[in-house]
C-alpha cells in the first residue's frame, strides 16, 4: 500500500488523509477488540480466508470507487454478476462453448452491460442514478429469464483453481485483486485518466472546456464496472461450483458501503483507492469479526447499513462541499 | 470628479425618494467592487444604471436587493433607514429583482410561477386556482398583455413572455421599487418594445425603476437619470435630457484607454484561423472572419451579442452545424474541445469559476490540466514534469500563491486569470481565443494580462480577444469586428476603431451603419 | 444552468401540461392495448374477475408509488421502501394477533412509517447526505432489525376484522381497490389545491428560486418523505390484510417494482414534473404485464427485464422529449 | 437533425431489449411436467403403502478427520438452513432446541442467511467452522455448491449432518431424510386424484423450477401420475419464489386462466399451499378446486378447519429437526458408524437407515381436519 500512499497528499484535499488515518486507525482498534472475543479471529487462517470471500466485492469496488469520483454511481453490479454468473454457464452447457471461451464470453457480457450504462449516460445523458436502477432490473431480469432459474453444475476440477485453489499459500482470487488493486490505485493516482477522472468530479465543464475527454473517460469507467463484474462473477462461480440466477443480488450494498467508508465523497471529485482498500477490508472484518464473536447475520446487515449512513455524514462533515439533498 | 457632481439631484418636490443609497462601499478578496456609491429612485422614475462589465453594477444591485450586505453605506426607503439582510427583507421593503438568468419553474404554469410562495387560499387554506387566474388576468390587463394565458406551463414560453411572468412576479408583491438587470440582453426587437412599453406604464403607476442596460439608445428612450459606475467608483449622474450619446461612452469610457497597456504592433502573418459560414443557431448565423499571426482580433459586442457562442463553436463545445473552419490553411473538422486542442487552439473562457478552472484542485494540477499529454509518458503522468511546467507557469505569469499545493479557489481572481491562461499556454498554441480576459479583476492584473498578450502576439500567436469593455477592444486590437445578434455587423480597422463608433456599432443604434460601412 | 437551458428554448412548443397528458393516455392505451392481445391470445384474461384481481392484488404497490412519486418530483428517491412496508405489515400484524384494538392496528403502521421517513428525510434535508445512501443504509438496517426481531416468525391466526381487503363496499368494490383510488385522487388534489403540494413541484423544479420564494426546500423534503411514509402504511396495511399469513420478512425487490410505477408514471427524473395518477395507472400496467405473463406462458422470471426495459424506455424518451424542444440540445 | 437521429438509435435499442426479454421465455414448453429435475425416477406401486427401504446400498458419506472424542461430552451444535425466517424452519430449528433440552449435554443456535441464497449460506458455515463447533446441521440451498465447505468442515474435524435438503454424499456424514420423494409424490397424488376427479385437470405452484427438492418431487408425481393416474391433466406449473404475495397472485391468474379446465392445485412449499388455499377462497370455488400442497398446520388451519382444504401432506418438521439432533449426537458418541442399519433417536424411536448414509424419518403425515389443531408450528 506504501506505493500509493503519496496519491493521498497529491491527488486529495489535505482533510482525506486525516479522514483515512481516521478510518485506518478505527479498523485497527475495532480488529484488536474483535480478537480479544475470539483468539480464533486474528489468524492467518481466518484473514486469508476473508480475503478469499471479500474479493467479488472488491473486484467491484475498484471501478465503482472511479465511478463514484467523477459523480456518478453504478446500482447495476450486483446484476451483471448474476447476469455474467448465468452467462458463463449458459454458454458452457447450453450453447457448448468450451469453458475458457465461456469465461472470456461472460467477462465480455459483463463489459457490455456496463458499455451499455455509460453510453446512455454519457449520450442521451440519463442520471446515473435511474439509469442502473434500471438496469439493476433489467439485468438481474435477463438473468432469470435466460436461465430460468436453472442452475449449472458439474464444471471440471481444474476451473475451481481460481475460486479455491491456493497459490503461494494465499487464495489465488486474492492474487487477483491484489493485482486489480495496485493496477487501479496506480491508474487513479498515476496516469492522465485517474487526474481526468477527479476533474470530471470536481468540475465537469472545466473538465470538458480543457479539452479532456469526459464523455469516453466516463463510458470508459462504467464499461470497466461490468468488466470487473465479469471477473467477479468468474471467480465467484468458482468458489461456489455452481451458477444461479441470483448471484451477486444485494452487491451493490456492500461495494458502495466499502467506497464510501473509504472517504470517497459521494459528490465526487474525492477519493483514493487506498481509501477504498481500507473500507472493504472493514467492512469484511467487521462481518467476520461479528459472525465470530457470536452476532447473528442480520445484526450484522444492520449494521452495515449503519456504518455507511454514519461514514457518509464523517466524511462529508469533514468535506466541506455543500449540495443540495439529492 | 468634483463633488458638485455627485451631489444627488433632486427629482421632483420634496417628497422622499423612494430609494436613496449613499457612500455604499463593498470589497471581495481581491476585488474592490464599490467605493462610495450614491444615488436616489424617485418614485415613478426610471434611474439608468450605465458601465462597463465589471463596473460594479451588479454588486450594486445585489446589495439593493438585499443579496450581498455593503461594507459601509446606508440605505434608506421612503426616508427610512433599512437593513436588508436577505432578498426577504428586500421584498418585503417592496422592492424586486428581475435578474438576467430568469427565476422560474418551467413545469409549473404562469398563474403558479407569479403566486408561488404568496398564493392566495380559499378556505381550509387550499389554494385558489380561480381567485390565482382571475388575479394573473387582472395584472395582465392592466400591462394589457393578451398573448399569456395564467394557465400556460412557463417551460413552453418565449423568453420574453417569460420575463414578463418575472414582472407580473413583482407586480403580485406589489413591488414599487423594480430592479432589471439586462432586460433587454436576450429580447428581440418586437419583444424589447413591449418590454418598453410596460415600464412607461409602471412609470406611470408611480413605480421606481433601476434600469441597467449598456444599450445606449433605450437609456435615452427610457430613463429619466442615469448614473455612471466606472471600476466599482461612481462617475456621476446626469438627467437624461441634459446628456449627450457621447458624453456617457466618454464617462463609461473615461480615461482608461490612456491608462491600458497599448499593444505593441507586430508583424501579422499568414492566416491562422479562417472561419467561413459557420453556423450554429441559435446565437451563430453564418459569421466568417479570420485571424492572422501575430495579430488581435477584438471581436465586440453586447451581453448576448453571440461572441461567447461563437467562440465555444469554433472550439468545439457546441460544434457547428454547418460552414467551414480552416486552421493554417486546412480545413478541418472540430467536433470536441479535444480536438480544437490538437489542432492548437486555446479557450480562455468567459467564467473562470465554471469553465476555466477546477477550482477544488491545486495550482499544479489546474496548470498541466489542458496538457497533460506534455507532462506524461505512456499516460502515466511524470510528477517532475508537471512540477516544473506549473513552476514556470507560476514564475512565467508572476501567480501570487504560497504553494503549489494551494487550491486555486481560494486565490484572486487575478492570479486564477493567470493560471487560466498559462495553463493554455503551456499547450503551445498557435491560436488563443480570450473570452473577456479581464472581467472582474483589479487594475494591476488587468495590465499584466493586456502587456502579456501583446508580447504573446508579438510571438506569432494570434489571438481573438471577445471583450465588452471597449477601451480594452480598442487598447489591444489590431482589427475590431462587432457582433449583434448573432451576426457580425461591423468591422474597424485599429485606426478607425473609435469609442463611439464601435460602441454605436454594439448598440444598434445610428452610428451602426457608419460601422458596416467602414 | 437551468437558466441556460430555458434561454435555449424555442418559444411556445409541447408545454409540460400536453407531457403529462400524452403520458397518462399513453399508460392508459398501453394498459387496454395488452388487455386486447392477451384477451385474443386467451379470452378469459378480459373476464372482469381477472381483471379486478390483476388490481386488487397489487392495489398496495400502487399507493405506495404514489408516495414514491412525490419524492422523486421532490428530486430525491428511495429504496427503502419495501423494506419498510414488510416492517410495518409485521408491526399491525402482530398488534392484531396481541388483541389490540383494531383501531390502533390500522393507526401504529401509518403513525411508524411517518416517523421512520420524516427521520430519513431530515438526515437527507438537513445533513445534506444524497437520499441514495440514507435510503440503501436504511433498506439494510430495516431489512436486518425486522429478522432479528421477529426470527421471521410467521403471523397467523389473525382475528378476521384486521382483514381490510375482505370488506366489500356494495358486495364489489373491495376496499383495497377503493383505498388505492381514493388515496390517487387525494394525492391528486392534494398536489394540485395545496401551497405544500406545489412546493414540491417548486423544490423539485429549481430549488434556488424556490428559495428566493420563501419556499424553504430542506422543509418540503421532509414533509415529502413524511408523506411517502404515511403512503408506505397505507400500502403495508393492504399488503398485510390480503392474506390470512403475514411472512414478516421484507417483500423481495418490492422496492423496485415502486419505483418502476413511479417513473413510468410519468415522473421526470430531472426532477419538478409528475404525476400521481400516473404512477397508479403505471403499477397497474406492471401487474397487468406480471398476470399477462401467466397467460400467454411466459415464465414470470422476465417480469424484472420487463420492468427494467419500460424504465429505460420511459426515461430515455422523456428526456429526449425534453431535449427536442430545445434548440440544439 | 441529431438528436433526432439518436433519439431513434435509443428508441430501437430499448425495444430490442424489451423484445429480447419477451422472447425466448415462451421456449418453455415441455412434455413432462415443468420444475422437475432431470435425475431417474422411482415411482411407488399404485396400491402399495410407502415402499420398505430399497436395496441396502453400501455407506457413502463422508468421515471427519481428527475430531476429538467427545462422547457424553457436551457439544455445541450450529444449524444453518437455507434461510431462516420463514415457518418451516422455525419449526425445524425448535425440534433441535426440544431435542437439546432432551438430552442435556447438546447447545444448538440456529443462524442463517434472511434469503435462501447459496453463496450467503456458504459464509456463514464457513465463519462457524472458523468459530469453532463440534457439528454442523444443515438444510443445503444447492447439493453441489455448498459441498466445499462441508468437506473443509469434516477436515477440521467437525461432524456435519444434513436434514431437509441433502448435499453430495460425501460432502456429509448422515443425511436425515424427511420422507423419500416418491413417498412424498405418491401421497400428494393420490390426494388429488381423490379430491379433485380422476380425469380432470390440475396445475401446480412452486418455488422455484431448481429447488432442489421440490424439483425431485415435481419429477416424481409426474411419473407416478402417469403410471397409477394416467388420465389426470396437468395443465401449467408456475414459480412463485417463497413469496405468499406473489404465491397468491400466481395461484390468482391460474384459477381465471384455465375456470373449470383447473380442478386441483398443488402448492409444492409451506408458502405456496396457504396461499394458494386464499387464492382458492377469495375466488369462492372452496370445495369446487381441490388444493393439495406441502405445509405447515398453523398457516393452513382457516382452510382446514373451513373445509377448503381437505388434505395437507407433510412430515412433522419439528420431528425431523429434532431427529437430526439425536443423529448428530449419536455420531458424536460413536453410536451410529457407517454400516448402521437404524439410530436410536429418543421418543421417534428407531429410524431405519435408508440407501446409504441416509435416515428416514418415517412416511409423510396426513394432517386433516381431525388431527390438525393437535399440532403448533
Amino acid at each position: 500500500m506504501a506505493v500509493l500512499a503519496p496519491e493521498v497528499r497529491s491527488a486529495a484535499p489535505r482533510w482525506l488523509i486525516r479522514h483515512e488515518t481516521l478510518l485506518a486507525a478505527i479498523l485497527v482498534v475495532a480488529l484488536a477488540i474483535l480478537g480479544l472475543f475470539n483468539e480464533r479471529f486474528l489468524t492467518i487462517d481466518n484473514l486469508l480466508n476473508q480475503g478469499r470471500l471479500m474479493t467479488e466485492v472488491g473486484l467491484l469496488a475498484l471501478p465503482m470507487t472511479f465511478i463514484i469520483i467523477t459523480g456518478g454511481i453504478d446500482l447495476s453490479v450486483g446484476s451483471i454478476v448474476g447476469l455474467c454468473a448465468i452467462m458463463l454457464g449458459y454458454s458452457w452447457k447450453n450453447l457448448g462453448f468450451p469453458l475458457p471461451l465461456a469465461i472470456a464470453f461472460a467477462i465480455g457480457v459483463g463489459g457490455v452491460a456496463g458499455f451499455v450504462n455509460g453510453l446512455l449516460i454519457t449520450r442521451v445523458r440519463v442520471p446515473p442514478l435511474i439509469m442502473t436502477i434500471a438496469t439493476l432490473a433489467l439485468y438481474r431480469g435477463l438473468a432469470e429469464g435466460i436461465s430460468q432459474a436453472r442452475s449449472v453444475r458439474n464444471y471440471p476440477e481444474w476451473f475451481f483453481f481460481t475460486g479455491q485453489g491456493e497459490w503461494l499459500g494465499v487464495p489465488v482470487q486474492l492474487w487477483i485483486l491484489l493485482v486489480g488493486i495496485i493496477v487501479a490505485g496506480i491508474a487513479l493516482d498515476r496516469t492522465t485518466f485517474g487526474r481526468t477522472l477527479y476533474a470530471i468530479g470536481n468540475n465537469e465543464t472545466a473538465a470538458r472546456f480543457s479539452g479532456l475527454p469526459v464523455d469516453r473517460a466516463k463510458l470508459v469507467v462504467y464499461t470497466l464496472s461490468g468488466l470487473a463484474a465479469g471477473l467477479s462473477a468468474w471467480v465467484l462461480v468458482s468458489r461456489v461450483t455452481t451458477t444461479r440466477s441470483d448471484m451477486g443480488s444485494g452487491y451493490e450494498l456492500d461495494v458502495i458501503a466499502a467506497v464510501v467508508l473509504g472517504g470517497t465523497s459521494i459528490f465526487g471529485g474525492v477519493g483514493t483507492i487506498w481509501g477504498t482498500v481500507v473500507g472493504l477490508v472493514m467492512i469484511q472484518l467487521l462481518k467476520n469479526g461479528l459472525a465470530l464473536t457470536g452476532v447473528k447475520g442480520d445484526a450484522t446487515i444492520m449494521v452495515i447499513g449503519a456504518v455507511l449512513i454514519v461514514s457518509t455524514l464523517i466524511a462529508s462533515s469533514l468535506h466541506g462541499r455543500r449540495e443540495v439533498a439529492g | 470628479m468634483s463633488a458638485a457632481r455627485n451631489a444627488p439631484i433632486r427629482e421632483g418636490g420634496p417628497a422622499a425618494p423612494l430609494l436613496a443609497v449613499a457612500g455604499i462601499e463593498k470589497s471581495f478578496p481581491g476585488v474592490r467592487a464599490l467605493s462610495g456609491v450614491s444615488f436616489e429612485v424617485a418614485p415613478g422614475e426610471v434611474h439608468a444604471l450605465l458601465g462597463e462589465n465589471g463596473a460594479g453594477k451588479s454588486t450594486l444591485i445585489k446589495i439593493i436587493s438585499g443579496v450581498y450586505q455593503p461594507d459601509a453605506g446606508t440605505i434608506h426607503v421612503d426616508g427610512r433607514p433599512l437593513r436588508l439582510d436577505s432578498p426577504d427583507d428586500a421584498r418585503r421593503a417592496g422592492i424586486a429583482t428581475i435578474y438576467q438568468e430568469l427565476l422560474l419553474f418551467r413545469d409549473l404554469t404562469v398563474a403558479e410561477n407569479v403566486f408561488m410562495g404568496h398564493a392566495p387560499r380559499a378556505r381550509g387554506g387550499r389554494l385558489d386556482w380561480k381567485a390565482m387566474a382571475a388575479k394573473t388576468e387582472a395584472l395582465l390587463a392592466t400591462l394589457e398583455i393578451a398573448d399569456l394565458a395564467p394557465s400556460r406551463v412557463v417551460g413552453s414560453l418565449s423568453v420574453g413572455n417569460r420575463q414578463r411572468v418575472e414582472i407580473l412576479r413583482a407586480l403580485s408583491q406589489d413591488a414599487r421599487l423594480l430592479i432589471m438587470d439586462e432586460p433587454t440582453a436576450a429580447l428581440t426587437e418586437y419583444d424589447v418594445t413591449r418590454l418598453f412599453d410596460i415600464v412607461r406604464r409602471l412609470k406611470s403607476r408611480g413605480v421606481g425603476i433601476i434600469y441597467i442596460s449598456h444599450r445606449m439608445d433605450e437609456i435615452f428612450q427610457l430613463a429619466d437619470r442615469v448614473t455612471v459606475l466606472r471600476d466599482g467608483a461612481q462617475v456621476g449622474t446626469r438627467r437624461v435630457v441634459e446628456t449627450s450619446s457621447a458624453e456617457l461612452v466618454q464617462m463609461m469610457v473615461g480615461r482608461q484607454i490612456e491608462s491600458l497597456f497599448p499593444k505593441v504592433a507586430a508583424a501579422v502573418g499568414a492566416p491562422v484561423l479562417e472561419v467561413r459560414d459557420l453556423v450554429r443557431r441559435p446565437m451563430t448565423r453564418s459569421i466568417s472572419l479570420t485571424v492572422r499571426a501575430g495579430e488581435i482580433l477584438g471581436l465586440a459586442g453586447l451581453v448576448g451579442s453571440g461572441r461567447s457562442e461563437l467562440a465555444q463553436t469554433i472550439f468545439g463545445v457546441t460544434p457547428a452545424e454547418s460552414g467551414r473552419i480552416l486552421v493554417s490553411g486546412e480545413s478541418v473538422q472540430i467536433r470536441s474541445p479535444g480536438r480544437a486542442r490538437a489542432l492548437g487552439i486555446a479557450y480562455v473562457p468567459e467564467d473562470r469559476a465554471t469553465q476555466g478552472l477546477v477550482r477544488p484542485m491545486n495550482v499544479r494540477e489546474n496548470f498541466s490540466l489542458a496538457s497533460l499529454a506534455r507532462v506524461a509518458r505512456f499516460g502515466f503522468i511524470d510528477p517532475a514534469a508537471e512540477t516544473r511546467l506549473a513552476e514556470t507557469g507560476v514564475t512565467r505569469f508572476r501567480v501570487r500563491t504560497g504553494s503549489l499545493d494551494q487550491v486555486v479557489g481560494r486565490l484572486s481572481g487575478g492570479n486564477q486569470q493567470k493560471i487560466v491562461l498559462g495553463k493554455w499556454l503551456a499547450n503551445r498554441p498557435k491560436l488563443l481565443i480570450l473570452d473577456e480576459p479581464t472581467r472582474g479583476i483589479d487594475v494591476g492584473a488587468k495590465a499584466e494580462i493586456h502587456r502579456l498578450m501583446s508580447e504573446l502576439a508579438a510571438q506569432g500567436l494570434a489571438i481573438l480577444m471577445i471583450s465588452s469593455e471597449l477601451p480594452e477592444v480598442l487598447g489591444m486590437s489590431d482589427r475590431v469586428l462587432v457582433m449583434r445578434e448573432g451576426r457580425l455587423v461591423a468591422e474597424f480597422s485599429r485606426a478607425a476603431a473609435t469609442a463611439e463608433a464601435v460602441g454605436a456599432a454594439m448598440m444598434g443604434s445610428q452610428g451602426a451603419d457608419a460601422g458596416r460601412a467602414a | 444552468m437551468s437558466a441556460i437551458v430555458v434561454s435555449r428554448l424555442r418559444p411556445g412548443e409541447g408545454g409540460a401540461l400536453r407531457l403529462f397528458a400524452s403520458q397518462e393516455a399513453l399508460l392508459a392505451f398501453a394498459i387496454i392495448g395488452i388487455a386486447i392481445l392477451v384477451g385474443f391470445y386467451n379470452p378469459r384474461f378480459l373476464a372482469t374477475r381477472n381483471l379486478a384481481d390483476i388490481v386488487l392484488g397489487n392495489a398496495y404497490i400502487s399507493v405506495a408509488a404514489i408516495g414514491m412519486s412525490m419524492v422523486i418530483v421532490s428530486g430525491n428517491i428511495d429504496i427503502s421502501v419495501g423494506s419498510l412496508i414488510g416492517v410495518l405489515a409485521t408491526i399491525s400484524g402482530s398488534l392484531a394477533v396481541a388483541g389490540v384494538p383494531i383501531i390502533l392496528v390500522w393507526l401504529t403502521p401509518l403513525v411508524v412509517g411517518i416517523l421512520v421517513m420524516m427521520l430519513q428525510g431530515a438526515v437527507i434535508a438537513y445533513l445534506r447526505i444524497p437520499a441514495i445512501v440514507v435510503t440503501l443504509g436504511m433498506l439494510s438496517i430495516l431489512k436486518g432489525g425486522l429478522i432479528s426481531v421477529t426470527g421471521g416468525r410467521w403471523i397467523t391466526d389473525l382475528p378476521q376484522s384486521f382483514h381490510l381487503a375482505d370488506i366489500e363496499l356494495f358486495g364489489i368494490l373491495p376496499m383495497p381497490v377503493l383505498i388505492m383510488v381514493a388515496a390517487t385522487i387525494l394525492a391528486a388534489l392534494w398536489m394540485r389545491y395545496s401551497a405544500s403540494g406545489r412546493a414540491i413541484y417548486a423544490t423539485g423544479g429549481n430549488a434556488e428560486a424556490a428559495r428566493l420564494c420563501g419556499v424553504s426546500p430542506q422543509r418540503t423534503v421532509v414533509m415529502v418523505f413524511a408523506l411517502h411514509g404515511l403512503f408506505a402504511g397505507i400500502a403495508a396495511l393492504l399488503f398485510a390484510t390480503q392474506l390470512k399469513v403475514i411472512q414478516s420478512t421484507v417483500p423481495p425487490n418490492l422496492e423496485l417494482t415502486v419505483i418502476t410505477a413511479a417513473v413510468v408514471g410519468g415522473v421526470s427524473i430531472l426532477g419538478g414534473i409528475g404525476t400521481v395518477v400516473g404512477s397508479t395507472l403505471a403499477a397497474v400496467l406492471i401487474a397487468e404485464i406480471a398476470s399477462a405473463l401467466v397467460f400467454i406462458n411466459v415464465s414470470p422470471y422476465w417480469i424484472h427485464a420487463v420492468q427494467g426495459a419500460l424504465i429505460l424506455v420511459t426515461v430515455v424518451a422523456d428526456i429526449l422529449r425534453r431535449r427536442r424542444r430545445q434548440v440544439g440540445g | 437533425m441529431k438528436q433526432s437521429m439518436k433519439h431513434r438509435m435509443v428508441k430501437t435499442a430499448a425495444l430490442v431489449i424489451l423484445g429480447v426479454a419477451m422472447a425466448g421465455g415462451s421456449a418453455v414448453a415441455a412434455d413432462k411436467w415443468d420444475g422437475g429435475d432431470d435425475l431417474p425416477t422411482s415411482p411407488l406401486a399404485c396400491d402399495a403403502g410407502p415402499a420398505a427401504a430399497a436395496a441396502a446400498k453400501p455407506y457413502d458419506g463422508g468421515q471427519t478427520t481428527g475430531a476429538p472424542n467427545k462422547a457424553g461430552k457436551p457439544i455445541t451444535l450450529v444449524d444453518v438452513p437455507k434461510l431462516i425466517g420463514i415457518g418451516y424452519f422455525n419449526a425445524t430449528s425448535k425440534g433441535m432446541r426440544d431435542a437439546a433440552k432432551e438430552i442435556g449435554n447438546v447447545k444448538v443456535t440456529t443462524d442463517g442467511p434472511t434469503e435462501a441464497k447459496i453463496d450467503e449460506q456458504i459464509k456463514f458455515i464457513d465463519n462457524y467452522i472458523t468459530r469453532g463447533v463440534d457439528g454442523i446441521l444443515f438444510a443445503a440451498n444447492d447439493p453441489v455448491a455448498i459441498a466445499p465447505v462441508l468437506k473443509k468442515a469434516l477436515s477440521k474435524g467437525i461432524h456435519v449432518v444434513g436434514y431437509d435438503a441433502n448435499s453430495q454424499p460425501d460432502a456429509r456424514q448422515w443425511f436425515v431424510n424427511q420422507a423419500q420423494f416418491n413417498g412424498i409424490a405418491k401421497a400428494m397424488v393420490d390426494a388429488m386424484a381423490k379430491e379433485a376427479g380422476e380425469d380432470k385437470g390440475f396445475a401446480i405452484v412452486t418455488s422455484t423450477f431448481t429447488t432442489p427438492n421440490q424439483a425431485r418431487w415435481i419429477a416424481e408425481m409426474s411419473t407416478y401420475a402417469a403410471k397409477c393416474h394416467p388420465k389426470l391433466k396437468w395443465l401449467e406449473t408456475v414459480e412463485a419464489q417463497e413469496d405468499n404475495v406473489l404465491s397468491f397472485n400466481q395461484a390468482t391468474t391460474l384459477i381465471n386462466k384455465y375456470g373449470d379446465k383447473l380442478s386441483g392445485l398443488f402448492g409444492m412449499t409451506s408458502v405456496a399451499t396457504p396461499a394458494s388455499a386464499e387464492a382458492v377462497t377469495k375466488a369462492g370455488q372452496c370445495g369446487k378446486l381441490a388444493v393439495v400442497g406441502l405445509a405447515t398446520p398453523n398457516a393452513m388451519k382457516p382452510y382446514v378447519n373451513g373445509g377448503c382444504v381437505k388434505s395437507v401432506v407433510l412430515w412433522n418438521p419439528v420431528d425431523l429437526g429434532y431427529a437430526a439432533t439425536h443423529v448428530i449426537r449419536a455420531v458424536v458418541d460413536g453410536k451410529l458408524k457407517p454400516g448402521a442399519t437404524s439410530v436410536d433417536a429418543g421418543k421417534l424411536g428407531k429410524l431405519n437407515v435408508i440407501n446409504g448414509s441416509e435416515i428416514l424419518l418415517g412416511s409423510p403425515f396426513i394432517f386433516t381436519k381431525d388431527n390438525i389443531k393437535d399440532f403448533d408450528f
